[in-house]
């Protein structure tokens, strides 16, 4: 199991801020999105592109071939804008 | 107390008192010679601030960490507001606090660079979610990673 | 009132109030959305600030000319204190006020480096008088001449 | 007539912070210190080395070179040290 966290307009397209997926065995952060792509229509237009997302696994900055293991924290969110 | 060092960093809803910030980074010393500010204040739209608890104060509390190892500080602390902001009311507050003026200067500007790519918060202006600008992580890369 | 500017520069012997001054430039209206202030105090050992009044008004006020003219700047103030002053407390405040942060920065950068040449003060500590530093004018030569 | 300001040390070893000097013709920074170095021997110690100081006209900074007219404000001190 893997604990999900969506922001801002990810969080409106999948619409929920949170949730969770079963994972056994790691994974990587790709293979993820492949999987949550096909949960729901919103799942797969908020993740459609890659280019425009970026992750954090348990709260670090993360490529796309991270590998993600039972028990993270996996967020998925745009690019940051605060300051 | 002198000799004193302080590095925080807090997210927060209410708004922040730069003169209070202030006074605790002046108190530090009497090495401390150079207090630099940073105010960064709603530009003509209201906006709405999302971030991801928890990562936000680590990300910012390593933006500090990285400062306080390239720049002989004494202190240094960054505050980052969340929620509905009208136009005028202040988002972000970081100070710096050295001996030196060029030190206090050079990494309050990288604090600020840094937050804006490193740190997990996102405006909303108009129902609309505002894209990331390009600028902000060239102004960013200028100062090399380590 | 949206839409105005201000800039000045003050002499004094009493203490500046950060908070106050900040509140002046921030109230200038929708598109301040950067407020920069340096404080430089009093590092080690007393001092007393001896200035040439007027010709102390006039440059720094030809400072702050010359920053507004390089640099989008929506409001500047600098005040510089004269007299005895102990360790820890403040000499001089530079505030900043622009749409962008860049500016903001680097004009208050700027203004210290160049108050620092150009206005007519003289630090005494321990009954000597402090020999200028050619660090000062490297610092002040880096903006060139215009 | 010109009216001399001195600061810090200069003021220090000439033993005043103003004074007057009789000039009723344009004359050079240069030759003003020359006639000035005459006057006590405070202010030929303090206006020994032009090089140590600096120079004010009318509240504008000026190099030895530059022209002094009848009623001028002349200020010379140190190289300045504030901020």
């Amino acid at each position: 199991m893997i604990r999900l966290l969506y922001f801002a307009w990810v969080r409106e397209r999948i619409g929920k801020a949170e949730e969770a997926l079963a994972l056994e065995h790691p994974a990587s952060l790709r293979q993820i999105l492949d999987r949550l792509r096909t949960v729901s229509a919103g799942h797969a237009a908020a993740l459609a592109d890659p280019s425009r997302l970026r992750a954090a696994i348990n709260q670090d900055f993360a490529g796309f071939d991270a590998i993600v293991h039972p028990g993270d924290e996996v967020a998925l969110f745009p690019p940051v804008t605060g300051g | 107390m002198p000799g004193q060092t302080l590095f925080e960093a807090r997210v927060q809803p209410q708004p922040f008192d730069l003169a209070a910030e202030h006074t605790r980074l002046a108190a530090l010393g009497p090495m401390v010679g150079a207090i630099v500010s940073f105010v960064g204040q709603v530009r003509d739209t209201p906006l709405t601030l999302e971030h991801y608890p928890g990562m936000a104060e680590r990300q910012m509390q390593a933006v500090l960490d990285e400062a306080r190892a390239r720049w002989p500080l004494l202190g240094a602390i960054a505050v980052h507001r969340h929620g509905s902001l009208a136009v005028g009311e202040p988002i972000v507050l970081v100070l710096t606090a050295s001996s030196h003026r060029a030190a206090a200067f050079q990494a309050a500007e990288f604090l600020m660079d840094w937050l804006k790519t490193k740190a997990p918060f996102w405006k909303q202006a108009g129902g609309e979610w505002i894209a990331a600008k390009g600028d902000d992580d060239t102004a960013a890369d200028r100062w090399g990673d380590r």
